[in-house]
Order: C-alpha cells, then structure tokens, then sequence
C-alpha cells in the first residue's frame, strides 16, 4: 500500500495497461514527448517508446477516427482529449461513429476504445475548458461514461475501461489531479457499472461524482454534527449506472439529493430522478431533489465560478430542507 | 490528364482475362443498381439510395488493384466500392430490403454496407466521417507490420470539409499506408464543384500535405488500376499516402428524389458516350475479344444479380429480440 | 385562411421574414439554386436574390461560424444544417462558441441566429440521419430549442425564432413535411416558451412533441373510447420550457404521461420529471412515465425502425397503466 | 523570405513618428505581460495565462495596418492584439483579475478578451475556433457595403485542424475580406512545427484555396504593416482574402506551468536577438532618433501599464447578481 496522487495513479494504470496488452496504444496532442499537458502521461514515451505513445497534429477528428479505425481492427486505443469541451470538435466521430458502428454493421465489429478527457470546473478556466460534458452524451446509447473521484478509483476504472469491449469515455477532473490517496501494491481493478457507498447514512441519500463527491462528503460530515445522518454515494460510471445501489438506499432513507457540477436540465441527475421515481415514487418521503449549477455559462471571475459551483453551505442547506420535509 | 506517375518507366498493361473480369463486375454493380432502382421506385424499400452508375470503373479498377486483405472505406454512394471489393450480391440486397441476413443484419441499410469479411470496412453518410477513420485502420497494419494498405474512396464535394484536412495532414506525418481516392464527378448533391470550391484540380490539395497528388480519367479503368497498383506499392514500402482525383460522372441524380435538372444540356450525353462499361468493352473488342462472348458476360451478370435479389427477397425481415442486440459486445 | 403544407408554411415563415427585415439572409448546403434538400427553401433564391439566400460547400463548421460572426456584427443569420445529425460535425461552434459568447463577454454582443435543421426517425433514413439530437443541447445553457408540429406553428415558431435576439435551433421534423394544416391568411406569430393544450382531459396529462404529438393524440381518441379521457399537451420549445402549463394540467390529473422520440436517458422528458417532481411530489396520484425508444441507435429495417419508435399502442399500453395505478 | 508582394512597384517607408507609435504599443504590449507573468506567479490571478512575447511586431504591425472600424479576431494568446486594436490597458488587466469592470465583466478571463468599441471582436481559446467565425464578421460588412477588413490570427498548430481548412475555403468562395494571419511561432504547445505539419511553409497552404499565400518576418514591424496594407487594399477591392504566415518566436512557454525545456539549446538566444523591440528600436536610431527618445518611451509605456495595473487592482469583483446576467439578450 501507498499513498500516491490522483495523477500518478492514472499514469500507473496506462503504464500497467501498456505492458498488459500489446494492443494498447496511448495517443493526443502532446501526450509523447511532453508527457501531456497536465503531465498525466509522464515517464511513458520513455518506457513504451514511440510506436506505443504518440503524439499527434492539432486534430482532434484525425485523433477520434484513427481511434474507430484502430479499434475495428482489433487495436485497444488510448486516446486523450485535452481538455473534454474539445469533445465537442470531434462530436461527430463520438456521438455518429463510435457508439453506432457496432450496431449499423450487425455486430461484425467491436469497438474497445478508451477516451481519456479532462472535465470540470473551480480552477480559472472559463467558459470553454471547464464543462461536464459527460451530459452531453447522455441521450446517446452505446458509449461508456466514467467519472473517478479517487486515486484508487481512477486506477482501478481506467484499467477496466482499457480492458473493456465496448467504448468508454474516462473523464479525468482537473481540481482532482493532486488529490492523494491509497493504492496497493498490486491495485484492483474497479468493475465498470458498480457504486461506491461512501459514506454509510440512514436519513437521506446524496448521490455525487468526482469533485462533487468530496463536497457531499464534507456536507455529510456537517450534517453529522447536527444530527443529520446521510449516506453518500458515488456512482463512479453514469453508463452503466448502478441503479440498485442507489434505489435500495434510497428505499431506506426515502430522501435523495444529487449534487452535481453542471447545470440540471439534461444532467445525469435528471435522469437518476426521473428512473427512480418511475420506478418507486412511493418510496419517497420527501421529493427528490438535484443540487446543480445555475443555467449559465461557466463564469471565469473566482468571485462568481463559486457561486456557480454547488458549495458546500448549498448542500447542507438543501440536505436540511429535505430532511425536515 | 493525369501528372506524371510514380514508376512511369514500367507502365503495366493488364491482361485480357482480368480486364473481362472487371467488366464482369462493372455490369454486376450496374445491374445491381438497375435494380435499386427500380425497389425504390416501387416503394419496396426505404430511406434514400444514392447510385454510383457511370462510377464504376473508379472503384473496381482501384479494388481490382488490391487484395481481400487490403481494407476498403467508401461512401453512401457505396454499392459498387462493397460489391467490387468483394461483397456477395444477394446479402448486399438483403441489408437493402433491411433483412436479417443482410450484411449487416438490415440495421444500417443502403448507405452503409459493410462486409469485414472481405476488407469493406464500412460505408459512410456523414461526409468526410470516414476519412480519419481510414487512419486508425492502415495504422493497425502499420502496427502490426503487415504490408496493407487501404483504399478510402469520397466525392469531390467532401474535400471541402474539416475532417478530409485533418486526415491527409495526419495521414502524411505518419506515413499511413492510406490511398486517399477522391470520385470526383462534378457536383455534390445538386452543386456543381466551380460553386463550392475555389481551384480546378483537387489533386493540388495533396501538396498542403506533402504527399503526392494526380488526377487521372475514372472511366478508364486499366489506367485507374494502374495508378493504384502504383501506388498501393509505394504505400506498402512504407512511403506513405497518395490523393488520386479520380474525373467521373454520376450518371443518375444525387438521390432517388434527384431529376438532376441542374445540368447542363448536353453534359450527360457527352459523359454517356464516355460510359467505362461502354468504353472497355469497345477496349475489348480491339483486343480481339468477340462481340458475343462480351454479350454472354453481360447476361450472366444480369442473371447473377436477378437471381441474388429473387434469394434476398425471400429472406426473413429482423427479429424483434434482434433490436437490441449488437449495442455492446 | 387556407390549408397548407407543414413544408409550405415553413417556405412561407422564411419568405416574410426575409422580406420583414434586410438582416435575415438564409443560407446552406443547396438552399440556394436547388430549393433545398427536402424542398424546404424552394423559391426563396428567385425571389430574393443571391445576397440573401446562399449557397455554401459542404463546411458546417464554415456555416455555423459565419452565423456567430455575422450575428455579432448584426446581421440575423438564418442558416441550415440539412440533417440535424450534422449538428455534430459543427458542434463546438453550436456548443461551445454561440451560446457562450455573449456571457463571455459580458453582455457586450447578441446572437439572433436561427438554426433550422431536419430530425426524427421513422422514415429508414438509419442511425445517423434520424436522430432527435435536441437532446445534445439539453445541458448547454444559452440556447433555444424549437420543436413544432403543425404548419400553423412551423411557421409562428419560425418568424417569432428569427425575430428572437438570442439563438435559437429550430427543428423540422422529416415526417411531418407534408403534413397538412390551416394558416391564416395573414399567419400569427407563437410566442417561444408557450405550450399549447392541444386536447383537455381530466385522467392524465400527455407531453408530446412533432411527430409524437400526433401519436400521442391519436393514443388519447383511442383512449377516450375506453373510458380515459386524456389532456393532451405540446411544449413547442423545450427552452424555453412552459413549465407552468405542464405543471397546472398534472396538479389536475395527478397523473403524467411523456411520449419521446428518443432513448430516456439524458432526455428532455427526463428532466421535464425530475423538474416536476422536485416541486410537486405531492400532487402525482402514480408515477410519471416515460414513453421513449429503447436504449440503442436507430435501426434502418422498417421492422425494427417502428419498435424502436414508440407506438400508438405502446402509448395507450401505458396510459392504461398510469390511470390504473 | 517574402514571396512576391502584391504591389512591388510600391514599397511604402512608414514615416518615423508612426514607427515610434507602434514602438510605444510593442511596449506596452511587453510590460503588460511582464505583470500577467508576475501576477500569475504571485497567485493572484487564476486559470492560465498565454503569453506572446517576442510577437509584438505581428500583432502591432497588422492592426497599425487597419482602422478602428475594422474588425480583429485572435487567439488566447491575444492580450497584444487586443492592446494593438486599442484596449484600453486597466480593463484588460481588469478582465484578468476578473473584475466587475473587466473587458468582458470578469466573465471571459485572459483567454477571451474581447472590446467590440474598438473592432476587438473576441480572443477564442479553442483552437481553430474562430477562423470561420471571422467568415461572417467579413461577411457582414461585405453584405452593408462597407470597404472594412477583418483581421484574423492564428497560430501554426492551428492550420492542422478542420475549421482552418473550411474557413479558408469558404473565404475564398465568397471572396470575403479576410487577412488570415498565422503567427508561426515554431511551436504549438511543446510540439515543434516539424512533428505535427509534413511542409515547410504554411503559405503554400493557401494554394490549396486559391488564394495568395505568402511568409513574411514577424519580427520586423514595418514589413507586417506594409504587407497587411496591401493585402487589406487588395480585400477592401473585393478581391478576397490572403494567407500571410509571419515568421516570430515565442519567447516565454506556452503557458505559465511550460518551463519550454523542449526548446534546441542557442534557439531562444538566438530570437532574442532578433526581438522585434530591439530591432525597431535599432532601426528608429538608423533613422536618427536619439536614444534619450526611445529610454522616455520605454518608462512612459512601463508607467502607463503599471498605473493601469494599479487601478484596476483597485476596482471591485462582480457581483452575485451577475452571475445569471448575460446569458440571455
Ligand atoms: C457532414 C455532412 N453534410 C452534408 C451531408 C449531406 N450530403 C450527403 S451527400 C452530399 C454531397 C457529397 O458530395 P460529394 O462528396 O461530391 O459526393 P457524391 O455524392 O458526389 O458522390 C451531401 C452534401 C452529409 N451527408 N454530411
Ligand atoms: C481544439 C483544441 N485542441 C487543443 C487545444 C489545446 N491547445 C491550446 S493552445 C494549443 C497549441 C496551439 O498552437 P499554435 O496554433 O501554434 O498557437 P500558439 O499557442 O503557438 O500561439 C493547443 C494544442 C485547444 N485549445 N483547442
Ligand atoms: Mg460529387
Ligand atoms: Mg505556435
């Protein structure tokens, strides 16, 4: 067991992927030689050498298809996003090829692609390097959605991505990355598709990912001193969702908050609310409520990025409220 | 019309046997399309066609060229590039008709024929979509050390797009064993190219790229094959992607809604006398092939395509359990 | 008053707007000489002129980025993306630059541009032509997403959509081009953000929009034969969203049916319900429903493509259940 | 290094006391990233930070070519051409700390300094972004008959990626009035030119568009100036649009966390000595303006930008209101 960041323990699982499978190659913009622009792939042009990392033209549509080329023909590609609002760039190769082409073709292919993408908000970057847009695919069947809140997590779903059959898109939080954490000597994998119940609680469910994650814990932890005691949970992938680990706690507590950085329409939080409450309403004591963003553009002020980040103080609130509906 | 070749010293001339043999194939793909046609017209099948008649030898000279292992990317416009590289007829028809024997079990359709079995990676309909794509594919033979190459067939109008750019430029950097042809055949839907595109030769796009850039007669499908053959070697020893314009017609509209009222009169009489079935059968008789074997050929073809649509029809449309099927493997 | 075409009545819409303002010009791929694709802008150029109605190459990135930059200076774009699916090959311009620019800059600019593009499935056009991709722009505040029925508001949503100063994305359903409806000769313009009650009932309320619309009230006469009598409600736009008709129509019924062209997840439908249960639990008598398509992409064969979609019966099936809870 | 300008015969000299105009901006462009850097180090500003130092002359020479009425588009690494189109220093440096009376009311931030007063249309951050949208703000003065030119920068990296490739063919359909100017400053991020791009020189990418393309120094002021006034003559005539790939050098990393250790040993030292401040002002003493002259300058410009420092400092953050504001007109 050791104590590593965030960011090492992503660069221990493409290390530990690449000497795994010959198939596995890692490519983007600056990713080789630099070692990525948040350094998240140091040290591994060095140890695999040329033809196994790559870096490649400002292209992020040549990046995506030479992925689905790859891909089809049996390649595990590792490609990284910079920043993920670039996935909008090469939207047509996510959203129109890659989730599709198994199934227009009748299953002749398999398409075991890994995106790595840098998500999320709080560090200055405004408006266009800092969105959720991991929403953006929500309504599109086919692709995978991972969202890591742990060093030990994003080891153990990035390895699982790269091993994974179908197209996973990895989403990496920039306010994440030298967050430390524990890892084994021989870390675990972390299936795709499971929760995480992070925090043990019988009077209402939070439900939050990445960055939000911590917020909800530490919420949590507020709550406890005023004698609110909630369970936390992380979904750790949106597609697969692991609705019954939610909906049985939810069925014990009857009160759910979803807190998420992004605004609520068309979030992944709608979705979970409306699921379950298809599903159970009855279950409900008080009405399931989603803690997001305000319906705006991400503000590049630090006086207002804060405000339109879910803080801590607006989780406690809103946990209030419902709990004493 | 074309610049000057890779190996011009040692220009091929293909022999007779082989030429018949793509005549075989050129009158399968038009027959194949008579037929489209014709379900289209009669309402039997659905969405939108887009048939590549007049085109033929652009693709079965340059598929001719390759082998089976070699891979294949085209367009919607993509009958003729599937079936010539290989494709069987009647399961083509049946992906048409949208049955679950089809190439790809009825869930992709005319625009997107796929056959892995034999190198047709797939047909695209999102302009330009394929091209990157066409990367990642000659990439795993690269990877892999296999001496492939692949063909990636668009139209003219395609050049015009992001994703063509992105493509050739990564293409060239690393030395992708890609043979980029471009169809072109003057118009892109109902615009014709001087309307969308500032140069006249779309080879010279190549030279933004540094690699090689030609433009050759489509309908002339020896000299087609020939290019690609020299190509495809070049590719193979490691030398890199090539842009081949390939000039051609499209004898029938954009679509099936298409009159194609937008031409100028007397454009496709000119293009018909130019016809490439017209032109190497003529080729043939001059090499000394008779008449009437080449009208025994043209009616084998018809046979071989009726009876290959008469065994797609009566196949089985999708099971319901087949809908969510093949979303994840 | 005289029946028209939905189709006609758009031709119309973009007719009298040109003519109302010099700003408006239109332009896309084959608009121009060939009347457009689906013959939607036919005789547009011959009336007024090559400045104000234009052809492009095929560059939807060119197209949308000439929109941002002629709006900013002024003038009221009012451009085509012929597929809807097309979105996503010009889809950070869409995303990432239109809805963002005026918050990024502080309000210094507007952005009265209109995007018209043709979605929805049923008519074997496959995976990458059918989609109902006004999903994708759930979560990307900044923009307004018009999704009309009927020729009468094809063509009042269309004029108020290139009047409005902040974009808008205007969606033309491919089944409903030759749909007939009456216009008045002097047509009225619908106001964004207005649901229209298209039939009143008192046991549910049905949510619908394009072509489900009509599903959905075909389901509802079949429905009133046994017995359930079924409000039947179209947004219009989904943003702006008329939360309040919605809202007043189930605090009546206490039952809420939403009828959608599209998988569930990341739905509009999705957080239609996640909105209205988080304000009103209390007044659900059963749990809200979602009628959507399966989670895969849209099949070719007609044999699938009409399970994919949800059906008449499908409609009713469920309705029955909701009222019987 | 340049190709054949478009009017040889006419090689205009500026006159000194404008050259001592752009010498003033050049400074005052150099300061005031000199407080960007400090401020950044210091913690006191967020996000990152894009420096051009060393690419003075590009940006200066170009806008010093057009008027206020026309209108400029570039990069995140735009606080220079901001400052040449005439931002005023303190709400630029207001922008950055994210104040109420930024540029942009603290919202945009460095990378997206924008003042439409002066023609300063947007800074774009993602990459490629912006190049067609510099399509439409040409288009609109063509549309109202307006002879205006619309600026447009862009880095090397930038010329690899698919909106580059749709922007420039489109300009050249419609014959908009657009100076596409790439500031070839070697690297994009930490990939030399050479990795990522298989010519030598991006000019010969406008061929491509058919249109004229052209590498000038980017380091010598006056010739920027004198080729962007040709060219905007030349698109004010309605005569289209123009590549120019300017030469220069990026003398800090490419954001503030980028040591720019991939740099070749002697490369930096070597463009230094060929900044373009030094050399305007070796030039301005050739042409006999004294010393004494260039030092008041040089503490006049660094006054001016610490004095705008210093006030906006003082101005307030926004506000909780403004957070739902201008999202909507
Ligand atoms: C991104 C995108 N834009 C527009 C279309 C609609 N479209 C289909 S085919 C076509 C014309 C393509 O012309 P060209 O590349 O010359 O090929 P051809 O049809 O002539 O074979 C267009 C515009 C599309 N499928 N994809
Ligand atoms: C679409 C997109 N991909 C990647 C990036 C990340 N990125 C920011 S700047 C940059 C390098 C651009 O190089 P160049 O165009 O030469 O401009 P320079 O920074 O040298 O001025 C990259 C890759 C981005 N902002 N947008
Ligand atoms: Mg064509
Ligand atoms: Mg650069």
């Amino acid at each position: 067991m050791s104590t590593v960041t965030f960011r090492e323990a992503l660069i221990r699982a493409m290390a530990d992927a690449l000497e795994e499978d010959e198939r596995v190659f890692l490519f983007g913009e600056d990713v080789a030689a630099a070692g990525g622009s948040f350094k998240l792939t140091e040290g591994l042009l060095e140890r695999f050498g040329p033809k196994r990392v790559r870096d490649t033209p400002i292209s992020e549509q040549a990046i995506i298809g030479t992925a689905i080329g790859a891909a089809v023909m049996g390649l595990r590609p590792l490609a990284e996003i910079m920043f993920a609002d670039f996935a909008a760039v090469c939207f047509d190769g996510i959203a129109n090829e890659i989730p599709k082409y198994r199934y227009m073709t009748g299953g002749q292919v398999s398409m075991p692609i890994t995106i790595r993408m840098c998500n999320g908000a709080g560090g200055g970057f405004g408006a266009q390097h800092s969105q959720s847009v991991e929403n953006w695919f929500l309504n599109v069947p086919g692709l995978k959605l991972v969202v890591p809140a742990t060093p030990a997590d994003a080891y153990g779903l990035l390895r699982s991505a790269i091993r994974d059959p179908d197209p996973v898109l990895f989403f990496e939080h920039k306010a994440l990355f030298n967050l430390k954490g524990e890892l084994p000597d021989v870390p675990e994998l972390v299936a795709l598709g499971r929760a995480e119940v992070v925090r043990h609680g019988e009077h209402v469910t939070l439900v939050a990912t990445q960055m939000m994650r911590h917020r909800a814990l530490e919420a949590a932890e507020e709550l406890a001193a005023a004698g609110v005691d909630a369970e936390v949970i992380d979904p750790r992938t949106l597609v697969p969702l692991d609705l019954e680990t939610i909906a049985a706690s939810v069925d014990r507590t009857g009160r759910l908050v979803v807190v998420q950085e992004c605004p609520n329409s068309g979030s992944w939080g709608a979705t979970l609310v409306a699921r379950l409450v298809g599903e159970r309403l009855e279950h409900f004591d008080a009405p399931p409520m989603l803690v997001g963003a305000v319906d705006t553009p991400i503000p590049y002020s630090g006086a207002l990025e804060e405000l339109w980040l879910p803080s801590v103080p607006r989780i406690v609130e809103q946990v209030k409220r419902t709990v004493s509906y | 019309m074309s610049k000057a070749s890779a190996t011009d010293a040692n220009v091929a001339t293909a022999p007779v046997e082989r030429q018949l043999d793509w005549l075989h194939t050129m009158l399968q793909i038009r027959f194949f399309e008579d037929e489209c046609h014709r379900m289209f017209a009669q309402g039997l099948v659905r969405g939108s066609t887009h048939l590549c008649q007049g085109q033929e030898a652009v693709v079965v000279g340059a598929c001719g060229a390759v082998s089976t292992v070699d891979k294949m990317l085209c367009t919607y416009r993509g009958h003729g590039a599937v079936i010539a590289k290989g494709a069987p007829l009647d399961r083509a028809f049946a992906e048409i008709l949208g049955k679950a024997d089809g190439l790809c079990g009825g869930k992709g359709g005319s625009m997107h024929l796929t056959d892995m079995t034999v190198g047709a990676v797939g047909s695209f309909a999102i302009v330009g979509g394929h091209l990157p794509i066409a990367l990642g594919v000659a990439l795993e033979s690269q990877y892999n050390d296999r001496q492939e190459v692949t063909l990636c067939f668009f139209g003219d109008g395609s050049t015009n797009i992001g994703a063509f750019h992105e493509a050739l430029n990564m293409a060239s950097v690393w030395k992708l064993p890609v043979i980029f042809v471009c169809e072109n055949n003057l118009y892109g839907e109902y615009s014709p190219l001087g309307t969308t595109t500032p140069i006249e030769r779309l080879s010279t796009r190549a030279e933004a790229y540094g690699m090689p850039g030609l433009t050759i007669d489509g309908n002339d499908v020896e000299g087609v094959w020939r290019t690609v053959s020299e190509y495809a070697a070049r590719a193979r020893a490691g030398d890199g992607p090539v842009l081949i314009e390939a000039l051609t017609y499209r004898q029938k509209g954009h679509s099936r809604s298409d009159p194609a009222k937008y031409r100028p009169s007397g454009e496709l009489e000119a293009w018909l006398e130019r016809d490439p079935i017209t032109l190497l059968e003529a080729k043939l008789e001059r090499l000394g092939v008779d008449r009437g074997r080449l009208d025994d050929m043209r009616s084998a073809a018809e046979h071989e395509v009726l009876d290959a649509l008469e065994r797609a029809r009566s196949w089985d449309d999708p099971s319901p359990e087949q809908l969510e099927e093949d979303v994840y493997a």
